[in-house]
């Protein structure tokens, strides 16, 4: 534990001298690295050869770490190694992973583009359910939606919107650009069980309200 | 293996008590042998030689009067322990006679030199074990970081779609709607919201004072009850956008035609 | 993350140039005290800015904690900061009650670590004696050995190798620094020589198909 002979002669009260101060700032290091909890200066104490200064150790312990990548922390009344603050974000990793959009996220998705600005109750409206808060927001956060202008009805709802970053995703110029019912049908997309006739989409039915909303949409998109 | 080996062998009529006594411990102890190779080397030993300067042919004699002792002490040996004395004792025969020309395969001198061989490495290998295990260890004399900060891991989802899911997905709604019966009761009904979104669409148009009349949707007017409700609607979508300063709007007289008229500053 | 205005004319490739040493050594340091396990040059890369030079960053950090308490030590392609194995006397409290092995087991290992990669058949031929499944088991489960690659001999049998976990707890950069390994060699004691005519020593279990069978299961998993 101490190799220098001549130590030994030293204070009267302890057997052996204490290490050499450096050797003590080792031991505190090598005790705070390893040890799971903070510990206080007691503990180390408690550990370290007799006569150690263990205050003085952290003192310069404290020095050496100052600035560097782990800082010797206070806890309370115990020390501990921690990263320093400005390092914390290489202590995440970030895994992506691609999920597919659930069933009502690409109903509701589909409404808003095709019938943009519109209202939570007029999705609602459309797809007979009521529209989940969870998949408004899913699609702002990935904002491939946004708020449109308040509808100037009582109430002053707010509508949706499709996004650039919807358009870009879906690889498309303008929310027209996306296949009417027509089109749909002749991809075989839809049953010809039934007539279109009131179908806001892509032209057809001009006296449709949704569909001049559906056009004021688009210009809404590009407003700002 | 024959009975005439042991008798030929002197050793132990002529070796100290010591030894004998050194060999019966082994005997008692010959369940904590791993087999013949450790038995070998153990005996090898008693030698007091470097393992490469071992007498393989006195290291076999060895061998045999082990087996014999055991055997006259009705001990139970493993077959390996038999086979390795009938292979000795094999190798001891070779050893002692001149080398048959006649005869093919490694020489009794080759045979016993990798013997030794064997003994030597197996012998490193328990040093090289021992040197390995007094190594400073992990968790014993050197330690790990004792407060480990996991690494986060930030599982980000990232959710997508395609055109297609997009478009199936608004033609499924399109599809169950067509078959919505009540769809068609509402037919004739123009919801106050329905009003405000189509006169807002339709104000922008109305420089002039026109007839609230006018804006009734193609087709609306001819059927009463559609008549009355988008009148209706009409009627309170206008008062909403009078309220919010989009149009002016009046009236002459009682049961006069309603007119409005976008305000400018709206 | 970079305070040096004129850094920012440097390479072409990268849009940000990489953070000063300094403060690469102080990443990597951050990096290598959170974890308990050793970290390989790749991750420690994966989670620093781009650009970074991981290699001379270590070089650096490995000359500062040259002596302390704490040291920073490599593990096959890997780093680790271990506390400086002449302080383990303070650790009582940390020491793990490491798993006694049996005599077969350590001498097993030893085999593996010294003739690696080794198949079963060589270790039964070097200790004389078959090679009890619970021995293997156990040294694979301590995650001391592993598969190694199939021999390209008949019957293709697996062969056994050391693992990063076994040259992180005997505190070994890599198996060439094994104890005693150059004079081993040396002496011959590391060749692969065959056995000798009917010598009867090892490898009982050669002909067993259902040995065959196992191993054969067991490399395809750890086939690498």
């Amino acid at each position: 534990m101490n190799d220098d002979p001549q130590d030994i002669e030293g204070e009267a009260e302890s057997l052996f001298e204490a290490p050499p101060m450096g050797e003590q700032e080792r031991m505190v290091e090598a005790i705070l690295f390893a040890s799971a909890d903070p510990v206080t200066v007691k503990e180390i104490e408690g550990r370290m050869p007799l006569g150690c200064d263990v205050a003085e150790a952290l003192v310069h312990l404290r020095k050496r770490y100052d600035g560097r990548g782990v800082n010797l922390v206070k806890v309370g009344d115990a020390w501990a190694m921690r990263t320093a603050g400005d390092l914390g974000f290489l202590m995440q990793k970030e895994t992506v992973e691609v999920r597919k959009l659930s069933r009502a996220a690409v109903e509701t998705l589909a409404i808003i583009a095709y019938h943009q600005p519109v209202t939570r109750a007029e999705i609602e409206e459309i797809r007979g359910v009521a529209v989940s808060r969870g998949t408004v927001d899913q699609l702002l956060e990935m904002e491939w939606i946004r708020f449109g202008r308040r509808r100037m009805t009582p109430g002053r709802p707010v509508t949706f919107v499709v996004t650039q970053e919807f358009l870009d995703h879906f690889g498309l110029e303008t929310a027209r650009d996306l296949p009417g019912l027509k089109e749909l049908r002749s991809a075989g997309l839809l049953d010809n069980r039934a007539p279109m006739g009131e179908m806001p989409i892509g032209g057809d039915g001009e006296n449709d309200p949704d569909e001049m909303e559906a056009q004021e949409g688009q210009s809404e998109l590009f407003e700002d | 293996m024959s009975a005439d080996l042991t008798s030929e062998d002197p050793k132990f009529d002529t070796d100290a008590v010591a030894e004998r006594l050194a060999a019966e411990a082994l005997i008692i102890d010959v369940d904590g042998f791993e087999g013949p190779l450790d038995l070998l080397l153990t005996l090898s030993r008693t030698q007091k030689v470097d393992l490469r300067k071992i007498s393989v042919l006195q290291l076999a004699e060895q061998y045999l009067a082990f087996i014999e002792k055991a055997k006259a002490l009705r001990l139970e040996l493993a077959a390996d322990y038999l086979v390795m004395a009938a292979w000795l004792a094999f190798l001891k025969s070779r050893l002692l006679l001149p080398p048959d020309p006649a005869e093919e395969g490694p020489s009794g001198e080759e045979l016993a030199a990798h013997l030794a061989f064997q003994l030597e490495r197996l012998a490193a290998m328990r040093d090289a074990a021992a040197k390995l295990m007094a190594r400073d260890q992990k968790g014993r004399d050197f330690f790990v970081r004792g407060l480990p900060e996991d690494v986060a891991r930030v599982r980000k989802i990232t959710y997508t779609a395609t055109l297609m899911d997009l478009m199936q997905g608004y033609a499924r709604i399109k599809t169950k709607d067509e078959f919505r019966p009540f769809v068609m009761d509402r037919e004739a009904v123009m919801t106050l919201e329905q009003a405000l979104e189509r006169m807002r669409s339709l104000i922008g148009y109305a420089g002039e004072w026109t007839d609230l009349t006018s804006y009734l949707p193609e087709g609306w007017e001819l059927d009463p009850k559609k008549r009355r409700s988008a009148t209706a609607a009409n009627f309170a979508a206008s008062l909403e956008l009078a309220k919010a300063g989009k149009i002016s709007i009046r009236q002459g007289e009682i049961f006069a035609p309603i007119q409005i008229k976008k305000r400018d500053d709206g």
